[in-house]
């Protein structure tokens, strides 16, 4: 019986629990009907709850069983291989139980296979199928007991909402856990690296130092200098400076238009189209910057006298910018169609203009929400990195000139793993120690922003 | 089955009243939301200086007929408006006249309260900033202190100025509203069930104020409470499933209705 | 089946041997019934070791791509975490070229110009001085009024190395100053770049660079020979010490600037995973690789046939690295 | 009245006295007011309508240069000839039958001695003799003959004799891609004036495919390989976008079926019933923070957790859809809490107040009330998942692969990864156009996921 | 300035009304905001199948006690009670209890009307359906029907109940809402200034319903209309600054109050 036939009988029990549970609830409410005494959850609830007992168990049962069951075979079949030809290394037996699953399984060996072998591999399609009619056998049990249990369970005192409600409480905590995971397993799985990388370039001139010029490790051991993140951090931050500087204003005064002024069509019409920016591919965009882009500018630049480079901070911000209009505007957009319309009734009533009353009331009740907005797009301006790899000219200096060429932190994460560089040398674990800082400044900003939006809720609330 | 006794303010003689200009007027306004006509056809004259009370059953357009006055029906998109309705003489539906002027000149507070996000102190002075009344922080502090002071508000939020003002009881909150009203001096203050969420004490200040200011404001004042509409109005209008039923002097539509429906309605044999 | 089962060969690496594994690995699908296309992936030799080296299990790579060779602290690192079998094989050699747009100017370069165009500093009379130079025929008159705007590969690419080492220190350590510091010096000043904006690194692959080209007429860019080959409408290439890069030239040895190619296949998975050694072998044929072949055809540099021998030899004995 | 209150009326009384002409004051102020205000409602106006020009005429240029680039490479050079399927040259035996009795393993085993015949067949002996007739010289020069099909079609005929033996002997008439080269040349995609050494085909296989065009031969005609195919790059003509497709597909489902429900879940959680206490601000941040950590680390993630830890297969769709459904939560999450703050708390205590309990309350009256803005919030998210390929790069999916995954666990690729991968191809006249196609085919799937959306929203919205 | 009488409805005899057990009694309670105690210790017995009105001005912490007696103070984050509130002499706030099942049993009637989203026929049956009240269609229609009959709605709207009931003017969405908890036939109903956006005929039908309803049902009532306390409550509860100053017969209060601050607020003195 192949996972997905088990998976659909599972749902199938579920049905029929639930079935069960639905009908005796109804029974049990009738017969209590003439007492005047109230059933204290509804037929459905049970239903549920029934319904959970039946699966979850046995389901359980399946996931652990999966897990565990390979290895119990393969050490049953590894016992009774004879002793002659018993694998001694961990590598040995690795290639072995693999040869026996590719016979097991009948595909794919190109070799002749010895007579123990196929002994084994017998012996092993056999221990298969003991396991799967074994599993298939106790989650039977196991269902029917807890489907069986559950379902005379049922009585009017029953607080069968109260235990689903708790079990879909304890589901959404169970989800909302998933972000705290996450946010571990990016820490740990960077944590080690960077450690390792701090054991060879000092953390003071990673963090405090002004050239970024890290060589390979074969011209001269003791080059472990030039590791001073500044540069990168300064391009991250004025690129994503420049693209704030494109998109909050565009961002912002289309999402005021399309909520305030524009005819609901128009509306309808814009608002999907804008939001197709936050769709394209990266990549695309990366591409754009370079051959439209850039040498739009340096034109540009150049009839104002200006030189600008094609590949500049200037470039891959106002392109990044464009970006991000859509999450400043869409988001922006909901926010202020979300502002209470006895708000507005009431500026418009002492006489405000339309733009008065935007600005001077919807905006501020608005903010919050706006500055969550920004934030969002300030994140994915800090955490871009395609853009950056093709139009910001990749050029790891400290300059104040957005016409000059700068590189990012994210950037350099990705040369930096995905190059030809000894991948346990300081110039490829510095991504790493460079991954976690970026984390850590993300985090620092949020914080910071968190408690500016909070402060300025109480404000107002 | 409960017996109501209604009693008038003092009023002025008749005389006096005679005396006054018809500050708006409004002549066969119709309303419509979507196809859904609201109002049909308005007729009425406001004189200058005066209350009028809007009456009449849930749903009969009381609102709706105070809106065309300041044009605060234009916000809603399914509205429409047809019909004449003037302020000093001037069709304020015309395309020459200033929306923003005329809701300067004709004030509004409407039935749900609904304070600004902002300090009690930046609600009211939201309006003269607006529209630059004042030019200095003084005469600022000056208007929104006098402004409170008349909504009766000032003893209970003068220590707490820069507290926000959704943070008020809803009687607070409304009478908030009614002094950032009064902050811009209208010459026509709507009211759209202005007390309905006060207590009587607050209610009886703001009848009290209304009865100030009708020397030298014209007010239209919505209300569910007869008993209201007898004390605090010159003239009373009853309004019914979207037509005015009965223009009358205050006195006259409560002790001797010319209507049967008016009649009814103010006996409480209506429903 | 056992829910580890893989019956696909994974490969990773060099972007520079990705197309000509790319190209083994369809032919190889094409060819051999019994065996799946090999997934070649790229991430560059460090990123493709980097996998190779995680340990044995369906869940590492079979085979990684390089453009240069293992590193000693590498295998090491290969070693501790169970990759203890480990096959090299090198099958071809690559040609780094300059070129600039076919629109532009041409130009024949030694070394020592190419130092000059990019170094951050540069000795002028016996004084290390900012390098003064703004347009090539500053640094030798023969070569073309134009302004000096070199794209070269970022320090994360293996091309890089072979850029540093062919060309820049033979032209670098031309100068008597230079030939006076002591080794760890010497190559701090020679591996230098300006950082005013003339030379810029590409950290992607050669398609940005020939982008920048477009964008910039100027700009004189490294890219690899089959790089170059397919592209030969929009560039030209330039000459070093007056050869013209070629298959021939490259091969003989005749143009210096060139690299070998490997691939490095995990013993451990031979047998394990169908087809290992077959793949290994094809790519090794003449039929595969040698001169006419389809990788020749994409821009390799074949091998002598000796030393393919020698090779294939190597791989049959499944020789391991020590 | 108290004293204190007649007071207070008395002090008002001489301000009630100036109000009349307090107010004409003010309604001079007002008028002089009106200009300016006016102006600046204008000004106003007119930046909103500017933001939203702008914002629009960015897609509009964004789209003509990818839809001038790409367009054209949906059409492809190909060759319509008559071939021969020689039994001379494909000499095989019979394709095998299964036998009654016989095993699994021992047929697979003389189906692969079989396949393996086949393909010692030499196809392209069959291409040129079927050339051969159109060009009589073809013969003669075989390698410029040769160069006029693309050299994957060998394959697309073997496949042919091994779906139907019963053709051998039969001539069929078929249509061959040409080689990418020339497409290009036929395209004009290269100069036609540069001369031979910096061409890419030789002189008469140029001359040879513009006599061919010039016959009918060779035409442009709609190319499916672009669509059937996976990724090519012994035969660049034939590359497809299939496999990617697929890849692609598979990751949304998974990003829809996981990063969705989940953090629906997580911020009704953290909206609705979470306690507001140090942890769920701890929640908050990290949830903020997520969002804005850079793609790129979530491929770190990937690589050391799902394929090292999980042990799950590398390249594979599951892999990269677990990584970006990770990368979308937090997106999820924020949009619809912001949606669900946005719901006024009286349809909340309505519910409650009726007797239902808080769940119900929520599942009842403010999830349906929040599904537009969940629905806009997910599509932006699995929007941005769709066209992500930096973290895709560290779980090995920006390999090559040549055949379309079957499954999430087969290795593949995804659009926008093929997109990188193809802006890089060496053979520039040739890719950059069909990069620019791949980038339609990616935009086309994003608008019509966006307007799936869209149409979700307005169905929810018009109810009320 | 106004004079304002007061008139009783029909009461039942005080010997009648001394048999009524208790049906809720809070003892010693206490809200907090935050840090902000805004009711000081309330002690209060509701009689079953009474009519109790909660008066005093506006602040005071009548709908703060009000939402105590059927915990919807827990909705409020910062809101925090502390001490005794029963209801047929078991812990409303005791662990064991569900507090659905209370809310269910304690009706509530808001300040501000709250229709939800959803058709009007929708907003009725919604309670019924969840409490699994009815069985079929029908049965729903009926109680759907008669709910809306005895909030005096049904003739307005039986024509469109499947229109929006966010769609109804306000005093038809009140009346909407009193529908809606009237259709959970809850024992004891709660009621927060209900009639504040109701005209007088709309008012009045709601008062004879809270009349009609008296006799099954304990009602308690916030209001600002003390004539509107007068006419429907048996017992009237006089709040003053988050204390209960005094809590008596309807009659008594009104005509005998036992504190001075209780009799300054009923003759209008108070502010
Ligand atoms: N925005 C609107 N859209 C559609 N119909 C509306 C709107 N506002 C009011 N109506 C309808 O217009 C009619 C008049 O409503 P209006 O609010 O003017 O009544 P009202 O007399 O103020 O009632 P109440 O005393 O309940 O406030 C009602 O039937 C109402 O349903
Ligand atoms: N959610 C809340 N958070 C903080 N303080 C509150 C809150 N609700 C009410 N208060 C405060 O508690 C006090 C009592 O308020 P409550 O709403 O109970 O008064 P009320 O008697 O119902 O007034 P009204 O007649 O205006 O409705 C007031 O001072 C008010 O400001
Ligand atoms: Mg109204
Ligand atoms: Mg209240
Ligand atoms: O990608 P490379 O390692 O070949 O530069």
């Amino acid at each position: 019986m192949s996972n997905l036939v088990l998976m659909t009988l599972l749902l199938m029990v579920m049905a029929l629990a639930y079935q069960l549970g639905l009908t005796r609830s109804k029974r049990v409410a009738v017969t209590t009907n003439g007492t005047g005494f109230r059933m204290h959850s509804r037929p459905t609830y049970h239903g549920m709850l029934v319904a959970f007992w039946a699966v979850v168990p046995a389901a359980a049962i399946f996931a652990v069983w999966s897990l565990a069951q390979p290895g119990i075979i393969n050490a049953l079949v590894l016992a009774q291989l004879p002793p002659e030809f018993q694998p001694t290394t961990d590598t040995e037996q690795r290639i072995l139980l693999r040869r026996l699953a590719n016979l097991a399984s009948g595909f794919g060996l190109t070799e002749e296979a010895a007579d123990y072998e196929l002994a084994a591999a017998a012996y092993l399609n056999q221990l298969h199928g003991i396991g799967r009619t074994l599993m298939t056998a106790l989650m039977a049990a196991v269902a029917a007991t807890a489907l069986v249990l559950a379902w005379r369970r049922i009585e009017p005192h029953l607080r069968a909402r109260n235990q689903m409600e708790s079990i879909i409480r304890w589901l959404l905590i169970i989800c909302s856990t998933v972000a705290i995971l996450t946010t571990v397993g990016i820490v740990l799985s960077m944590l080690g690296e960077a450690f390792r990388f701090f054991t060879f370039v000092n953390p003071l001139d990673f963090f405090f130092g002004t050239t970024w010029n890290p060589r390979f490790s074969t011209v001269g051991t003791d080059g472990q200098t030039g590791f001073g993140m500044l540069p990168l951090l300064w391009g991250t931050l004025m690129i994503a400076l420049i693209a704030l500087a494109v998109a909050i204003p565009v961002g912002l005064m289309a999402a005021i238009y399309m909520a305030e002024y524009a005819p609901s069509k128009v509306r309808s019409t814009a608002k999907p189209i804008i939001e197709v920016l936050a769709g394209i591919p990266t990549i695309v965009y990366g591409f754009f910057a370079l051959i439209t882009v850039g040498p739009f500018l340096n034109q540009l630049g150049a009839s104002f006298g200006l030189e600008i480079r094609t590949t500049s901070a200037l470039t891959a911000g106002v392109v990044m910018g464009i970006m991000i209009i859509p999450f400043i505007s869409s988001l922006s957009d909901d926010i202020i169609t979300q502002v209470p319309k006895a708000m507005r009734d009431g500026s418009l009533g002492l006489g405000a203009t339309k733009s008065e009353t935007i600005r001077k009331v919807v905006l501020p009740a608005a903010l919050p929400g706006i500055v969550g907005a920004i934030l969002l797009a300030a994140s994915r301006a800090i955490g871009e990195t395609m853009i950056v790899v093709l139009a910001a000219g990749n050029s790891p200096v400290l300059t104040a000139n957005p016409f000059e060429a700068v590189s990012t932190m994210t950037v350099t994460i990705v040369n930096q793993l995905t190059g030809d560089l000894d991948f346990a040398s300081p110039q490829s674990l510095v991504a790493f120690a460079l991954g976690l800082t970026l984390f850590v400044i993300t985090l620092l900003l949020n914080v910071v922003a968190l408690v500016i939006v909070r402060k300025y809720r109480e404000q107002y609330e | 089955m409960n017996t109501m006794q209604v009693s008038f303010g003092e009023k002025k003689d008749n005389a006096a009243q005679a005396e006054h200009a018809v500050k708006m007027s409004a002549r066969d306004v119709k309303v419509f939301y979507g196809d859904n006509e609201a109002l049909h056809g308005i007729n009425m004259d406001i004189l200058e200086n005066e209350v009028i009370a809007f009456i009449g059953p849930s749903g009969c357009g009381k609102s709706t007929f105070l809106r065309c006055l300041n044009r605060m029906n234009d916000t809603i998109d399914t509205a429409r408006v047809t019909g004449l309705v003037t302020l000093d003489g001037k069709d304020i539906y015309d395309r020459s006249l200033d929306v923003v002027q005329l809701r300067a000149q004709v004030g509004m507070v409407f039935q749900k309260p609904n304070p600004f996000p902002k300090s009690i102190f930046e609600n009211i002075a939201y309006g003269p900033r607006l529209h630059g009344l004042v030019d200095n922080k003084r005469d600022l502090d000056e208007v929104v202190e006098s402004s409170l002071r008349r909504a009766g508000l000032w003893d209970e939020v003068k220590d707490r100025l820069e507290a926000p003002g959704t943070g008020l009881s809803g009687g607070q909150q409304q009478r908030l509203c009614i002094a950032r009203a009064i902050a811009v001096s209208p010459e026509v203050i709507l009211m759209d069930e202005p007390c309905s969420a006060l207590d009587p004490i607050a209610t009886s200040i703001i009848e009290e104020l209304i009865d100030e200011l009708k020397g030298s404001y014209t007010i239209a004042i919505v209300t569910h409470n007869m008993q209201q509409a007898a004390r605090v109005s010159d003239k009373t209008a009853f309004f019914h499933l979207g037509n005015l039923v009965e223009l009358n002097d205050t006195r006259e539509i409560f002790t001797n209705p010319q209507d049967s429906r008016t009649e009814d309605y103010i006996t409480g044999r209506f429903g | 089946a056992p829910a580890l089962a893989r019956d696909t060969i994974q490969i990773a690496g060099s972007s520079t041997v990705l197309p000509f594994a790319s190209i083994v690995a369809e032919e190889f699908g094409n060819s051999f019934p019994q065996f799946r296309t090999p997934v070649v992936g790229s991430g560059g030799s460090g990123g493709g070791l980097r996998q190779f080296c995680q340990g044995v299990g369906p869940n590492t790579i079979d085979i990684a791509n390089s453009s240069r060779p293992i590193r000693p602290n590498e295998l090491a690192n290969c070693k501790s975490n169970g990759v203890t079998e480990v096959i090299e094989v090198k099958f071809g050699y690559d040609g780094i070229v300059f070129a600039s747009r076919s629109d532009s100017a041409n130009y024949a370069l030694e070394p020592r110009h190419v130092f000059l165009a990019g170094a951050a500093q540069v000795p002028q009379n016996g004084r290390m001085v900012r390098n003064p130079y703004t347009r090539w025929n500053q640094i030798d008159p023969s070569l073309p009024n134009q302004e000096i705007l070199l794209v070269i590969p970022g320090s994360n690419h293996g091309t890089r190395e072979v850029y540093e080492e062919t060309v820049v220190h033979p032209g670098c350590h031309s100068f008597a100053e230079v030939k006076a510091m002591d080794s760890s010096a010497r190559n701090n000043f020679c591996n230098a770049i300006r950082t005013d904006g003339r030379v810029v690194e590409v950290a992607g692959d050669y398609t940005e660079t020939l982008a920048r080209l477009d964008a910039q007429r100027n700009a004189l860019g490294v890219f690899g020979l089959s790089f170059y080959d397919q592209n030969r409408d929009r560039l030209q290439v330039a000459t070093m010490s007056g050869v013209t890069p070629s298959l021939e030239t490259i091969a003989s040895g005749e143009y210096p600037v060139s690299r070998p190619l490997f691939f490095y296949v995990k013993n451990q998975h031979v047998g394990v995973i169908p087809g290992l050694l077959e793949y290994s072998l094809y790519f090794m044929s003449e039929e595969v690789g040698g001169d006419g072949s389809p990788l020749e055809a994409a821009g390799l540099i074949p091998m002598p046939s000796n030393e393919r021998r020698d090779v294939i030899r190597s791989v049959r004995a499944r020789t391991i690295m020590q | 009245m108290t004293p204190s209150d007649s007071e207070q009326t008395k002090t008002q009384q001489p301000d009630l006295m100036d109000l009349a002409q307090k107010r004409d004051l003010m309604q001079q102020r007002v008028a002089a007011s009106l200009k300016r205000r006016h102006a600046s409602e204008k000004r106003f106006r007119l930046y909103g309508m500017a933001a939203v020009t702008v914002a629009l005429s960015f897609v509009a240029i964004l789209f003509i240069t990818i839809l001038s680039k790409g367009l054209p490479a949906f059409w492809q050079a190909t060759l319509t000839l008559d071939v021969y399927f020689d039994p001379e040259i494909i000499e095989i035996d019979e394709k095998p039958v299964r036998q009654p009795g016989e095993s699994d393993g021992a047929f697979q085993q003389r189906m692969l001695a079989w396949q393996t015949d086949l393909g010692f067949v030499n196809f392209n002996r069959i291409i040129l003799n079927s050339l051969a007739e159109v060009l009589p010289e073809a013969p003669r020069y075989q390698r410029d003959a040769m160069r006029l099909v693309t050299s994957g079609e060998r394959f697309g005929l073997r496949q042919l004799v091994e779906d139907n033996p019963a053709i051998v002997g039969q001539t069929l008439r078929l249509k061959l891609l040409a080689d990418a080269n020339v497409d290009v040349w036929l395209k004009g995609n290269i100069d036609r004036s540069l001369p031979d050494s910096q061409q890419q085909l030789s002189a008469r296989t140029r001359a040879w495919a513009d006599e061919l065009a010039e016959r009918g031969i060779i035409r442009n005609q709609f190319s499916t390989a672009l669509f059937m195919n996976a990724d090519s790059r012994s035969s660049l003509a034939s590359a497809g976008l299939a496999g990617a497709f697929m890849g692609s597909l598979m990751m949304m489902l998974i990003v829809m079926f996981l990063a969705v429900p989940v953090g629906v879940a997580s911020a009704i959680y953290l909206e609705e019933f979470a306690p507001k206490n140090r942890l769920t601000d701890l929640i908050e941040v990290n949830i903020n923070n997520l969002a804005a950590v850079p793609s790129i680390v979530f491929g770190l993630l990937g690589a050391s957790v799902f394929i090292l830890w999980f042990k799950l297969p590398l390249s594979a769709p599951i892999v990269g859809g677990l990584v970006l459904s990770l990368m979308t939560l937090p997106t999820v999450i924020i949009a619809t809490r912001s949606t669900l703050k946005a719901i006024p708390p009286s349809i909340r205590q309505a519910a409650l107040g009726i007797g239902a309990s808080k769940v119900q309350s929520v599942f009842h009256h403010v999830l349906p009330l929040a599904i537009p803005g969940i629905l806009t919030g997910s599509i932006l998210g699995v929007a941005q998942a769709l066209g992500e390929a930096a973290p895709l790069l560290l779980i090995g999916m920006s390999s090559f692969v040549a055949s379309v995954p079957g499954s999430p666990f087969d290795q593949s690729t995804a659009l926008p990864v093929q997109i990188y991968l193809w802006q890089g191809n060496e053979l520039r006249n040739f890719f950059e156009a069909r990069t620019s196609a791949a980038i339609i085919v990616l935009l086309a799937l994003m608008i019509s996921l966006n307007a799936l959306a869209i149409w979700l929203r307005r169905h929810f919205e018009t109810r009320w």
